[in-house]
């Protein structure tokens, strides 16, 4: 077995060191409001991270290509099972025909109208009282 | 160079624990198909109720929660019990090693595994028929499905784990085709049988995860009522659907793909002729798998999907009707300058031809968005699913049973009663599938325990020759299990049609414990009938 | 039987021609059982999309519900012990049988850490009521106006139960190594089943990488 | 000739755009009619014609296997068939969704296992759609319980209906008549009764029915009313008037055992008397009566307190005037 390939000690590290500094970075601009390209971001430096792990730590980059094929393609058929979904629950509606039917399921479920009001800890408080007084950053 | 031995994979070793215990694909091939043909004869047995049922308009036989559990029954056994792993798990496991020369699958634990697993999950589904049935249809739409109060969860539970059986099969047939070829054996040089075992194995692996995770939110739904596919707590039964299709669709070629591998073996062997188009089959098959997993939706044409979806899927759906056509016209050239013989593997593969071509055709119509919206749900859907699956898959399994019966099993049937059979269900076929294409398009809808009186003409014409299809379906598997049980042997070199194949002109009949006495040395490609004349051999 | 080398190695199974070959099959198996899994949190990844499209100022809020610390320290967590999984791996092809063991055992490790800290987050849930489906019951002023947050939580609870499943199972497998590698049985002869292992446990992280911004972070 | 062949495969056309789509279903078919003609004749004939006869000496056969230009054809001339048909299908589906903006609206809901129906001018009628003919009607279909599927064959169109959500599908009648429509979705174990009826009035029949409706039922004695609301509001489907037990318990056998007890699934046992009856009807499943399933909806809001009265009113009457 002495043919295969061995990484040396040093990329596992830099790498484990780029994978926790990229943690980091999303954590930090995640507190930065850039509207809907907060979630762009975040995928993007997902995207990086994974595919370091999957290059160096999972030996995809020194492998027989057949496993980064087999790699690849799970992740286009999970493309394909978002993408043409989307394409139905994105166009429900579409022609405007009906404007009922454009917002299709944002119907508040029974069960809630049971529910009782409650504190932070989730313990029932009476209705009446100041339901704000409890302090948010519990935990 | 068969060397005739005594010795073979049926008879060494001995014993009931080495059958158990077994890691030889062949044993676990025979274990397949044993269970395969029971649950088949359970699903048909369940079919035949349906069909005297409704030779009738009113509930003469059975009432309506009898009927519903008899074609839920129907439909999950003969789908997820006998189509999708029991035939690439018989005829798959015992030939795919011997085609591509190697001793073994990849993984033999693993694949007795499969199996054991598989067992396990027929035990779920078989515990809900004791338990007293399930109603909801093989599909589980939601929100039914999480109200019905009959055995949803035990049914799921064992889709569930058979899925698992099936992606190590698909798993170990993939590395098997990849990685265990005998050298020489190039990917042109594979036998058609093998590229269709490894589209059916690339789609099972892509496709079982997603109904796995499907299954496991239905049944979350059921106990905590989790609100994904439940209206009533703010989720959409329309995304259970999309779901569910984007496994079950991809299933349907599951289900076909080896049925045109088989095809694709016996026409040539029997024709003594060169396959036309071998590139061509072959890359149709992958290109088969691949658009199978865009299409879905054309299941979902009345769901009240969006517009736009409901036009790509129709436009998508036709691009999976031509590869397949074409392979329609290379198995026909294929006999072009031949030496036609009609056996009875030959008449299966004729009948498949025409059952099939009708049932792609009836396909089109289906495509074709307006029409489909009066068709949805009809039973012309029932006839078309039947076509392809009854007509197409399970003629085409017969083929293949009676091709390589007494290359399995050293035994010779009866060739004369598999004629008049294959005939049997040739007829018998068309005449209980075809009225039912006239009532879908008179507007019976289908899963109807009772309906309107003018459709009774119809539907009793249906259940007569059904009577005819399921004598003779019996007679046909009859017959190759009584050669069995009379131990009707051939030569262990026998080889009756003429086959060129690596299981035919390299190992004995049954095959050695091992497969090959010696390792196989490939001296010209699948089909070379052109290049080399092959005996046909048969010695009692 | 005939047919093999008298001197080939113990570990190779009689239908394989060599090592190599029977190394590189399973590996190669082993990254088609990777697409299966991807497959399967694809589509809780779906259900995920399309609800947070349906219900998107809901997930904003829901998400704030959850304790992004915790999130944070799992993800190190997790990286560090992909990182002494890799280690391992590394030890065992330098023939290091002593660092091997000490990395698979840091790696298990770590493994309990991280389902110590899922812990803690699950049992806050549960107390507070933050549940999937109808169990849900959380109506503190932070949630009162929130349509449907049972679905952010089936999804939530879900996704992250079954990445926490696989969490275990790793943590079972990695046991096991542990005793092979200590046994000997593990060489840089012959390491197929610790590279397997190995590609599954960085699976494992590599679905994390995703979960830990789209549950915790994403607002 | 096409007239006859259309009757022979479909129910007769009655909305506008069934011709078409009857149109669109005969080019497949011929063009599928001529290609399964072409496999099975060139399946026989090639069969046949290079058959192995008896005694001939097996040789080697033509090399033979590949030919470009039969390829290509096989691959355009289907091409060439389904665009036309894609296209087809599309412009004759864009006719079914697009609905003309002067349409009527009709709610249509699906309970298991009737349809309740609510005209645009209030009131409401059961498993008996009212339409006007040459008069395009849109229906907003909805479900309370489980998906149905409304399909009227003669109109060509059909559509799920959904919990918590509306579908719409529309249609302009051409010919009054009576017409069929069925649930094509499963919905349990009535699915294969819950049919219902479509009538095409001319459009002054119909202004005038629709006027009417609500109007009347004030008038009739109870126990008529209670025989018409038997069938109108779906009873029947379930429950029998001659004894024999189909999905719930016979109504007869309700009437012969009034002032008798009567034992449910849960052990717990009730005189049969009028609140009963109400009760039963209105909460369903709160009584189950023993060997019977709890499949029964509520008929909350679909009765009022006449139309109650006058259904236990003909309950009780059976017993004295219909034996088995």
């Amino acid at each position: 077995m002495s043919e295969h390939h061995i990484t040396p000690l040093r990329t596992y590290l830099i790498i484990a060191a780029s994978l926790l500094f990229l943690s980091g970075v999303t954590v930090w601009v995640s507190y930065i409001d850039l509207g809907s390209f907060n979630i762009v971001l975040a995928m993007f430096v997902a995207t990086v991270k994974a595919s370091l792990v999957a290059f160096f730590f999972m030996h995809l980059l020194w492998d027989d290509k057949k496993n980064l094929t087999m790699f690849l393609m799970s992740l286009m058929f999970f493309g394909i099972f978002v993408t043409i979904t989307m394409l139905d629950t994105e166009f429900r509606g579409d022609l405007g025909l009906n404007p009922e039917v454009k917002d299709p399921i944002n119907k508040r479920a029974a069960f809630y109208d049971t529910l009782p009001l409650t504190d932070t800890h989730g313990h029932p408080v009476d209705e009446h009282s100041d339901e704000h007084h409890e302090d948010k950053d519990h935990h | 160079m068969i060397k005739n031995t005594k010795q073979n994979y049926l008879n060494h070793p001995r014993g009931i624990m080495s059958w158990l215990l077994t890691v030889d694909h062949k044993r676990i091939g025979l274990m397949y198909l044993v269970s395969g043909i029971l649950f088949f004869f359970m699903g048909g047995l369940l079919a035949l109720v349906m069909r005297f049922e409704l030779a009738a308009p009113g509930n003469d036989i059975i009432s309506n929660e009898i009927y519903n559990n008899a074609y839920t029954l129907h439909g999950a056994i003969m789908i997820f019990l006998f189509i999708i792993p029991a035939i690439p798990g018989a005829l798959g496991n015992i030939l795919l090693p011997l085609m591509v020369g190697a001793k073994d699958v990849a993984f033999p634990r693993l694949n007795l595994a499969s199996f054991y697993i598989y067992s396990f999950g027929a035990l779920f589904a078989l515990y809900t028929i004791v338990n007293g049935g399930v109603d909801t249809g093989w599909t589980f739409y939601t929100p039914y499905s999480t109200q019905s109060s009959s055995n949803v969860v035990p049914m799921t539970l064992g889709i569930f784990i058979i899925g698992f059986s099936s992606i190590l099969t698909g798993l170990n047939f993939i590395a098997t085709v990849h990685k265990m070829r005998i050298p020489g054996l190039t990917w042109y040089k594979l036998p058609l049988f093998v590229w269709a075992l490894y589209g059916t194995s690339l789609v099972q692996i892509t496709a079982t995860p997603v109904l796995a995770i499907t299954m496991v939110l239905l049944m979350l739904e059921r106990f905590l009522g989790i609100g994904i596919f439940d209206p009533a707590l703010g989720g959409d039964p329309v995304l259970y659907q999309h779901f569910f299709w984007f496994y079950s669709h991809p299933a349907v070629y599951i289900m076909i793909l080896p049925a045109f591998g088989i095809i694709s073996e016996i026409i040539p062997v029997h024709s003594r002729k060169k396959i036309w188009g071998y590139k061509f089959i072959a890359y149709s098959t992958l290109s088969i798998a691949f658009i199978g997993f865009l299409v879905w939706g054309h299941h979902m044409f009345t769901s009240g999907q969006s517009v736009f979806s409901q036009i790509v899927f129709s436009f998508i759906t036709y691009f999976v009707g031509i590869p397949t056509g074409v392979k329609i016209f290379s198995w026909i050239l294929t006999m072009y300058k031949g030496q036609v013989s009609f056996t009875p593997p030959m008449l299966y593969a004729l009948a498949f031809l025409f059952l099939f071509t009708i049932g792609g055709l009836t396909g089109i119509f289906l495509g074709a968005v307006a029409l489909d919206i009066h068709l949805h749900d009809t039973y012309f859907v029932v006839a078309h699913f039947h076509y392809v699956m009854q007509g197409g898959t399970i003629v085409a399994f017969l083929g293949g049973l009676h091709h390589w019966w007494p290359k399995s099993f050293g035994v010779m049937y009866n060739q004369t009663i598999a004629n008049i059979a294959a005939l049997g269900v040739f007829i018998g076929f068309n005449g209980t599938f075809f009225p039912q294409f006239l009532l879908g398009l008179r507007g019976m809808p289908r899963r109807y325990a009772t309906y309107d009186e003018q459709f009774v003409e119809l539907h009793s014409y249906s259940t007569f020759w059904s009577g005819i299809l399921g004598i003779s379906i019996f007679i046909a598997v009859m017959n190759l299990f009584w050669s069995f049980m009379k131990k009707n042997k051939v030569d262990p070199g026998s080889n009756p049609w003429g086959g060129m194949t690596l299981e035919w002109t390299h190992t004995s009949s049954p095959p050695h414990p091992h497969n090959f006495e010696e390792e196989p040395v490939l001296q010209h490609g699948p089909y070379d009938y052109d290049k080399v004349i092959v005996q046909k051999t048969y010695k009692k | 039987m005939a047919h093999h080398n008298p001197d080939a190695p113990s570990h190779l199974k009689h239908y394989f021609h060599d090592v190599n070959q029977q190394y590189e099959t399973s590996k190669f198996a082993m990254w088609a059982f990777i697409l299966t899994e991807v497959l399967t949190f694809a589509g809780l990844f779906v259900a995920y999309i399309v609800y947070r499209s349906w219900y998107p100022d809901m997930f904003v809020d829901a998400h704030k519900l959850l304790d992004v610390n915790k999130g944070l320290m799992n993800t190190i967590v997790l990286i560090t012990s992909s990182l002494t999984m890799a280690l391992a791996i590394w030890a065992i092809q330098k023939n290091n049988k002593k660092l091997s063991v000490f990395m698979l055992l840091a790696t298990f490790i770590f493994a309990l850490v991280f389902l110590g800290i899922k812990f803690l987050e699950y049992s806050h849930k549960f107390e507070v009521g933050q549940l999937p489906g109808e169990f849900y019951s959380y109506m503190g002023p932070d949630a009162v106006h929130l349509n449907n947050p049972h679905i952010f939580f089936s999804i939530y609870f879900i996704m992250t139960g079954l990445h926490g499943l696989h969490v275990a199972i790793g943590m079972g497998l990695i046991a096991w190594l542990v005793y092979s590698t200590q046994k000997g049985n593990l060489t840089s002869e012959y390491y197929t089943p610790m590279e397997m292992i190995g590609i599954f446990w960085h699976l494992v992280d590599l679905i994390w990488i995703y979960l830990f911004p789209l549950f915790y972070l994403i607002g | 000739m096409l007239d006859r062949l259309t009757e022979f495969f479909f129910p007769k056309q009655v909305s506008t755009f069934a011709s078409e789509i009857d149109s669109l279903y005969f080019f497949i078919f011929y063009s599928s009619v001529a290609l399964f003609f072409i496999v099975v004749f060139g399946m026989l004939y090639l069969s046949i014609k290079y058959r192995h006869r008896k005694g001939e000496e097996l040789k080697l056969t033509s090399s033979k296997a590949h030919s470009n230009l039969l390829e290509s054809l096989f691959f355009i001339i289907p091409l060439i068939l389904v665009s036309i048909t894609f296209v087809w299908g599309i412009r004759a589906y864009l006719k079914m969704v697009i609905v003309p903006d002067d349409a009527i609206e009709i709610k249509v809901t699906g309970v298991s296992w009737f349809w309740t129906f609510d005209y645009p001018d209030g009131g409401q009628t059961l498993n008996e759609l009212v339409v006007p003919s040459n008069t395009p009607v849109k229906l907003v279909l909805s479900s309370k319980d489980v998906l149905h599927s409304f399909f009227i064959p003669v109109m060509r169109s059909k559509m799920d209906c959904l919990p918590n959500r509306y579908n719409v599908m529309w249609f302009d009648a051409t010919k009054e008549g009576v017409y069929d429509i069925f649930c094509t979705e499963y919905c349990g174990t009535g699915h294969s009764q819950m049919g219902a009826k479509v009538i095409v009035m001319r459009p002054a029949q119909y202004e005038e029915w629709a006027l009417e409706l609500g109007a009347d039922d004030d008038s009739i004695p109870l126990d008529e009313l209670g025989a018409k609301l038997y069938t109108q509001k779906a009873c029947n489907t379930c429950h029998t008037e001659d004894g024999s037990a189909l999905v719930g318990p016979s109504f007869l056998q309700t009437s012969q055992m009034y002032e008798q007890e009567r034992v449910f699934d849960d052990g717990t046992s009730s005189i049969i008397d009028d609140n009963y009856v109400r009760n039963s009807i209105l909460e369903p499943q709160t009584q189950i009566v023993a060997g019977y399933q709890g499949v029964m909806p509520t008929y909350q809001g679909l009765l009022n307190d006449r139309e109650l009265d006058a259904l236990i009113t003909y309950i009780k009457s059976l017993d004295g005037d219909s034996q088995i």
